[in-house]
C-alpha cells in the first residue's frame, strides 16, 4: 500500500478582528462554510473533521475541541483535535493529510480557531499557565521575557541590527494592505519600527504581531475527489514536525534546529534536495519580525546569518526572487494563533492556484512551503504545497 | 511516571527511542494545570528533536492517529502515551464545568454531574433499564478489579450497597460514579512487516472509529450514545464485522458512570437496546459470562484516568488477546473491542477492534 | 529501566499549589446577541429555522449543525416546552451536600428542536416526570440583563 | 482569494461591552492544583532552602542539568549523582522588559536572564531575574551572583533567590 496524494481543494477565513462578535463556533462556521462552499462541497461530502487550536486558557474553555465540533462541521463526524502550541495550524494541515492519506477518508474538513479576547485582564496573561508551575511561574515569567532572548541570541550571533530585522515588518505590514482579512496592514519605515516603543529590548512593539480573534479552513481531498471536483488542485507533497525539550534554558536559542529537522522530514518527502532553488514561495512563521529571518534560515531557504542581507536586496519581496509572507503574515494580518498558521498554508494554496488578486505573486510558482513554530519555543510544522 | 511507562513499553517492544518514527500523546490543557501541556512531552519519551504531537482527546484518538500516521507509509513505528495527574487537580468540578458553553450552561452554576443524572434518568426512561441493573455493574466491575493487580479500587460490594450509597445527581448515586486514578500508558504501534518482526504476539488493529454528537447539551441525542453507535458502524465496516455480538469475544467500555457500560454496549450493537441491563443481571458479561464486559474492572474499577482511559481499555484488549491478563483472564479470546467516551459533558468516543490472529 | 531514587517518605511528599489566575469576557455571537436581546427586552424566545432541514433550533445558532446552511428565518418559539429529562442535584461545584438540592431538567421547546437546561420551580421534586408541560418564568423586566438566568425558572404549564 | 472579498467576521470594541451595547458574561475560573513536585524538583525546592543550588549529573553523556532530572532526556537513563552547584555564573541571554504577565506596563523594566551557572555543563541555563545594574550595563557574557532571601524567609521556592546581580 503506497501513500496516497493529498491535495488541498478549498480554504476560507474570517476576518482577523482584535475583538470579534462572534463565538469561537461561529467563527470556525463562517471559516469553515466559506472553505466548503469554494470547493462547491456540502457538509455530507465530508469524511471526517480535523481541528486545530492552541490555548485553552485564551478563551477559557476546558476541552475546546469538543465545544468547537458542530460549528467546525463535526457533527455525528469522526473529529479529533490536536494542539502544537503556535505550531498547531500548519498541523492542522498535516493531521488532515494522515486522515487522506492513509486512505482512511476522502474527504477531510481541517479548521483552526482562535478567540484570545476573553482572557482579561489581557490574552499575555494566558501564557503565564505555559510556563514551569514551580520554576517560572513564581518569577512571573510571561512571552516578553522569553521570546526577546532568542532575539537577543540571535541578533548578536549574526550580526544584525534592529533596523535588519525591522524590514520584516515593513515588507509585511504592507503586503498585508492587500488581504482583506488583514487587521495590521500598514504603510511604514524601518524608522518607525526602530522608534517605536521598546517593549522588552531588543523587542520594539512594531516587531510584535498583534493577539487576534479569528479562524481559518481547508478542504483536504484524496486523489480521485480532488481531480473530480477541480482543475487546480494543490498537492500536500511533504510533511514535516518536530519538537525539542520541554528544557528551553538548556535549548540553543539563537537558532531553531527543530525547525530544521522539520523542515528535512518534509523535503525529503517531496524529494527536495535544493530549497532555496526548489521552493518559490514560502510563508514562514512570524510572530516576532526576527522569527521570520530566523525561520528563513532553518527551513534552508536562505544561509545562516545572510537573510537579513537577501531582506535588504528585497529577494523577499511579492515580486522579489523568493516572495515570504506574501499574505502579510501575523505581523500584517494579525495574530489568532492556530487560525493564524493556517492561514499560511491557505495563501499558499491561493498564490499557488493564481487566486490571490492583489497579492498575487508574479511569475507562476509551482512549489510553495508553511511553516509553524510553536509550543513553548520548541515545535516546528512545515507543509509543502505544489501545484 | 511517563518515563517508567514508556521505559517498559520499550523494553516490552526491544525497541529504543530512537527506533520510533513518531509519536503521540494524549491530554488536555485545563486537567494538566498547563497550557500546550504537549511542550513537556518530548522528554518523558525519550523523543527530544523527534516528530511529536498532542491529541487534545482520549488516547484512542491519539491511538488512531499514530495508526493513520502508520497506513500514509510515511511512517513505520509510533509511540501513544497518555497520562492522568488527577491528584493534583483540586476543583476537577470547576475544571469540567469550563468545558460547557459559557452562555448558555455555566451560569447556572451547578456540579457538572447533573449531566449524567439527567443523561442516565433519559436513558432508564427510554430503556426501561433499573437502578437496580445499574448498581449490578458497579458490583461486577468492582469484583472483576480485585484480580487487577493494576487496579486501585476493588472491592466486594452488595447491589444494596450501591443502591443505598448517597444520591449525587437523581437517579446517580455516589457509588455510581467511577473515582479518578493517577496513572501512565505507553503503547507502541507498527506497521504489518515490522510487527511481525519485533513481536511475538502483535496484537492487530483490524478497525477503528471515532464521533463525535453535537456538543450543545440542547440538541444532543440522550437516551442513546448515538457516537458510540456510528463510531462502531466504521470500525465494524473496516474490520468486516456483520454481527457484533457473535464475532466479539470480550469489549473493555467506558463505564465512567454504571449506566454508560450499559448503554454503550447497545450503542456497540452487542445487544439490543433495553437489554444490556438483562445480560448484567443474569451475569452474561462476567469473566467467564457469554461476552465478557470490563474484564480490567473498568473505570469504576481501576479509576478514570482522563485522556488516558482510552489507553487503559486498549492495553486490557491487548492483555487478555495476549493471554496475559493473568487471574482475570477471558477464555479462549481471538478478537476484542475496545471503546471510550471523553466523559461529562462531551459526546465524543472511539472504538477500536482488536485481534490476535 | 526504571527510576533509581523515590520518594519514600510520605514527609517528603511535595506539592506546589497554584491556579490559572485569568478570567473571561465572552460575547454572545452574532445569533446569540439577537436571541438574548429579545429575552432580555420583550421576554420572547427564538428560534432560527434552517432552510434545507427545515428544522427549528433552540437556542437559535447562526447555522444548522447538520447540514450546514446559513439559518435565515427567526421564528417566536412560545414560552411553552416538555420535560425531556431532568435531575434532582444534591450536590454543589464544591462537591458538598446542597440543600435545598436543585431540581434541573432539559426542557424541550414546543415545536422546536431543543430548548433550555434550566431550573424547575413551583414543584415538589417527587411530582416530576418526563413529558411534563412546563413554561418559562421571566423575571421582571427591570431584572433582565441578557442572560440565561433571566428566565428564572421553568414551571409546571396551567392546563 | 482577492482583496475585494467581503470576509465574516464583525469587530467590536471593549467600550461596546461596557456600555452595553454588545451583551456579555464573566467567568472566574477557580482552577486550582497541587503539582506534585516529583524527587528532583522536590530535592531541589529543599536545597534552595538551605541556600544551596543542586544539579543532576547524567552517568552516561556526563551532563551536569539544572533543573534536576531523574533521567537525561538525551540518553534517556536515570540518573542519581546529585551535584551542587555554585550560586553565581555567566549570563548567556537576557531582555529588558516593560511588560508584567498580565501586560500591564512597568516603569523599571525587569531584567529576566538565562544564566550559565559554574559546575553546570557548557549551554545548560537557569532562568532568573537579573538586579543591580542599570539595564545598560546588562550584556552576555556578565557574571553573576545569586542574591539570597534571608535563610529564615526561604520557604523552599524559586523565589528564595532574589535575583542575580552583578559580581
Amino acid at each position: 500500500m503506497g501513500m496516497r496524494k493529498v491535495a488541498v481543494v478549498g480554504a476560507g477565513m474570517t476576518r482577523f478582528v482584535r475583538r470579534a462578535l462572534e463565538t469561537p463556533k461561529e467563527l470556525a462556521y463562517e471559516a469553515a462554510k466559506m472553505a466548503l462552499d469554494s470547493c462547491e462541497l456540502k457538509l455530507k461530502d465530508v469524511d471526517g473533521v480535523v481541528v486545530g487550536s492552541a490555548v485553552d486558557a485564551f478563551d477559557g474553555f476546558h476541552m475546546k475541541g469538543e465545544y468547537l465540533s458542530d460549528g467546525a462541521g463535526g457533527w455525528r463526524k469522526p473529529f479529533i483535535r490536536h494542539s502544537v502550541g503556535g505550531a498547531t495550524g500548519v498541523f492542522s494541515c498535516i493531521h488532515g493529510w494522515m486522515h487522506v492519506a492513509s486512505g482512511l477518508f476522502d474527504v477531510c474538513l481541517v479548521l483552526a480557531e482562535e478567540k484570545m479576547s476573553p482572557c482579561q485582564p489581557h490574552p499575555q496573561g494566558a501564557f503565564l499557565t505555559v510556563y514551569d508551575a514551580i520554576l517560572e511561574r513564581p518569577l512571573g515569567l510571561n512571552l516578553t521575557w522569553i521570546v526577546p532572548q532568542e532575539m537577543n541570541l540571535y541578533m548578536i550571533r549574526n550580526g544584525y541590527r534592529s533596523e535588519d530585522v525591522a524590514r520584516v515588518a515593513v515588507k509585511n505590514k504592507r503586503n498585508a494592505l492587500d488581504h482583506p482579512a488583514a487587521m495590521m496592514g500598514e504603510e511604514l519605515t524601518v524608522q518607525d519600527v526602530v522608534n517605536s516603543e521598546v517593549i522588552s529590548w531588543p523587542v520594539h512593539r512594531l516587531d510584535i504581531s498583534g493577539t487576534a480573534d479569528g479562524a481559518t479552513a481547508v478542504v483536504l481531498a484524496s486523489e480521485e475527489v480532488a481531480k473530480r471536483i477541480t482543475n487546480k488542485p494543490v498537492w500536500v507533497d511533504g510533511v514535516g514536525y518536530n519538537l525539542d525539550t520541554w528544557y528551553w534554558t538548556s535549548r540553543d536559542l539563537a537558532y531553531p534546529v527543530y525547525v530544521e529537522k522539520a523542515a528535512r522530514m518534509a523535503y525529503e518527502m517531496a524529494g527536495i534536495k535544493e530549497p532555496q532553488k526548489e521552493i518559490h514561495i514560502a510563508e514562514p512563521y512570524d510572530p516576532f519580525t526576527f522569527k521570520e529571518l530566523q525561520n528563513l534560515e532553518a527551513l534552508l531557504l536562505a544561509d545562516q546569518g545572510k537573510a537579513a542581507q537577501l531582506l535588504a536586496e528585497r529577494v523577499f519581496d511579492r515580486d522579489g526572487r523568493m516572495p515570504v509572507c506574501p499574505s502579510g503574515g501575523l505581523l500584517g494580518v494579525g495574530n489568532p494563533i492556530a487560525a493564524a498558521a493556517l492561514m499560511k498554508v491557505a495563501e499558499v494554496f491561493w498564490q499557488l492556484r493564481g487566486e490571490a488578486g492583489k497579492r498575487q505573486v508574479p511569475g507562476n510558482p509551482k512549489t510553495g512551503l508553511a511553516q509553524a513554530w510553536g509550543d513553548m519555543m520548541q515545535a516546528g510544522t512545515v507543509v509543502i504545497l505544489k501545484i | 511516571m511517563l518515563y517508567e511507562a514508556a521505559s517498559k513499553a520499550y523494553q516490552n517492544a526491544g525497541l529504543e527511542p530512537k527506533d520510533i518514527d513518531g509519536f503521540v500523546n494524549a491530554g488536555e490543557d485545563w486537567t494538566e494545570g498547563h497550557s500546550i501541556a504537549d511542550e513537556i512531552t518530548p522528554d518523558q519519551l525519550g523523543a527530544v528533536k523527534r516528530p511529536v504531537f498532542t491529541v487534545n482527546g482520549d488516547a484512542m484518538q491519539a491511538l488512531i492517529s499514530a495508526a493513520m500516521h502508520i497506513l500514509t507509509g510515511q511512517m513505520n513505528i509510533c509511540l501513544v502515551a497518555s497520562y492522568s495527574k488527577a491528584s493534583n487537580i483540586k476543583s476537577l468540578a470547576n475544571i469540567t464545568v469550563m468545558a460547557m458553553d459559557p452562555v448558555f450552561n455555566r451560569p447556572l452554576e451547578e456540579n457538572p454531574y447533573f449531566i449524567a443524572g439527567l443523561e442516565m434518568n433519559r436513558y432508564l426512561y427510554e430503556t426501561g433499564t433499573t437502578r437496580e441493573q445499574c448498581a449490578q455493574v458497579v458490583v461486577k466491575n468492582k469484583k472483576n478489579a480485585l484480580w487487577n493487580p493494576s487496579a486501585g479500587h476493588g472491592i466486594s460490594l452488595s447491589k444494596e450497597q450501591v443502591l443505598d450509597s448517597p444520591m449525587i445527581s437523581y437517579p446517580l448515586s455516589s457509588l455510581d460514579i467511577s473515582p479518578h486514578s493517577d496513572g501512565a500508558i505507553v503503547i507502541i504501534l507498527a506497521a504489518a512487516e515490522r510487527a511481525k518482526a519485533l513481536c511475538q504476539k502483535p496484537i492487530w488493529i483490524e478497525g477503528m472509529g471515532w464521533c463525535s454528537d453535537s456538543p450543545s447539551l440542547e440538541k444532543r441525542a440522550w437516551g442513546e450514545a448515538v457516537y458510540t453507535q456510528i463510531a462502531a458502524e466504521m470500525a465494524y465496516k473496516m474490520a468486516g464485522i456483520s454481527y457484533p455480538r457473535k464475532e466479539i469475544d470480550l469489549a473493555e467500555v467506558s463505564d465512567e458512570f454504571s449506566y454508560k457500560e450499559l448503554q454503550h454496549l447497545e450503542a456497540l450493537k452487542l445487544c439490543r437496546k433495553g437489554e444490556a441491563g438483562f445480560l448484567v443481571e443474569e451475569g452474561a458479561l462476567g469473566i467467564s459470562g457469554e461476552l465478557a464486559v470490563n474484564p480490567s474492572g473498568g473505570c469504576l474499577g481501576v479509576g478514570s484516568l482522563l485522556d488516558a482511559t482510552g489507553a487503559q481499555k486498549v492495553l486490557e484488549v491487548a492483555l487478555q488477546l495476549r493471554g496475559e491478563a493473568g487471574q482475570r483472564q477471558v477464555p479462549n479470546a481471538g478478537v476484542g473491542l475496545a471503546q471510550s467516551w471523553r466523559g461529562i459533558p462531551t459526546t465524543s468516543g472511539a472504538v477500536l477492534i482488536l485481534s490476535n490472529r | 529501566m526504571s527510576l533509581l531514587e523515590r520518594i519514600s517518605k510520605n514527609i517528603q511528599l511535595r506539592s506546589w499549589e497554584g491556579e490559572f489566575p485569568v478570567q473571561y469576557l465572552y460575547t454572545f455571537g452574532v445569533a446569540g446577541e439577537r436571541f438574548f436581546r429579545q429575552i432580555k427586552e420583550n421576554a420572547k424566545i427564538l428560534g432560527a429555522r434552517c432552510p434545507q432541514c427545515q428544522i427549528t433550533f433552540v437556542p437559535p445558532s447562526l447555522y444548522c449543525e447538520r447540514c450546514f446552511e446559513r439559518t435565515e428565518d427567526w421564528v417566536e418559539v412560545g414560552h411553552k416546552g416538555e420535560v425531556y429529562t431532568f435531575t434532582v442535584c444534591y450536590r454543589g461545584m464544591d462537591g458538598l451536600p446542597k440543600n435545598p438540592p436543585s431540581v434541573l431538567a432539559l426542557v424541550k421547546m414546543l415545536g422546536a428542536e431543543g430548548g433550555f437546561v434550566h431550573r424547575i420551580g413551583e414543584i415538589d421534586p417527587q411530582e416530576i416526570k418526563i413529558g411534563m408541560k412546563v413554561e418559562a418564568v421571566f423575571k421582571p423586566q427591570a431584572q433582565r440583563k441578557g442572560s440565561i438566568l433571566d428566565i428564572q425558572y421553568f414551571r409546571p404549564a396551567e392546563k | 482569494m482577492d482583496k475585494s472579498v467581503q470576509l465574516k467576521g464583525t469587530a467590536i470594541r471593549e467600550s461596546d461591552i461596557k456600555e452595553g451595547k454588545v451583551l456579555s458574561t464573566q467567568w472566574v475560573p477557580k482552577a486550582q492544583y497541587a503539582w506534585d513536585t516529583g524527587v528532583a524538583i522536590g530535592r531541589f525546592l529543599e536545597e534552595l532552602k538551605g541556600g544551596k543550588i543542586i544539579g543532576m549529573k547524567c552517568a552516561r553523556c556526563r551532563r551536569i542539568m539544572i533543573p534536576p532530572r531523574m533521567f537525561c532526556e538525551l540518553c534517556y537513563q536515570p540518573c542519581r549523582e546529585w551535584v551542587y552547584l555554585q550560586d553565581w555564573g555567566t549570563v548567556r541571554s537576557f531582555c529588558v522588559s516593560h511588560l508584567r504577565w498580565d501586560a500591564s506596563r512597568m516603569k523599571d523594566p525587569f531584567l529576566p536572564s538565562v544564566i550559565e551557572l559554574e559546575g553546570s555543563t557548557k549551554g545548560m541555563g537557569f532562568f532568573h531575574l537579573t538586579g543591580e545594574i542599570d539595564p545598560k550595563d546588562m550584556k552576555i557574557g556578565l557574571k553573576v551572583k545569586a542574591v539570597w532571601k534571608d535563610a529564615r524567609e526561604r520557604t523552599g521556592a524559586i523565589t528564595d533567590i532574589r535575583y542575580f546581580k552583578p559580581v
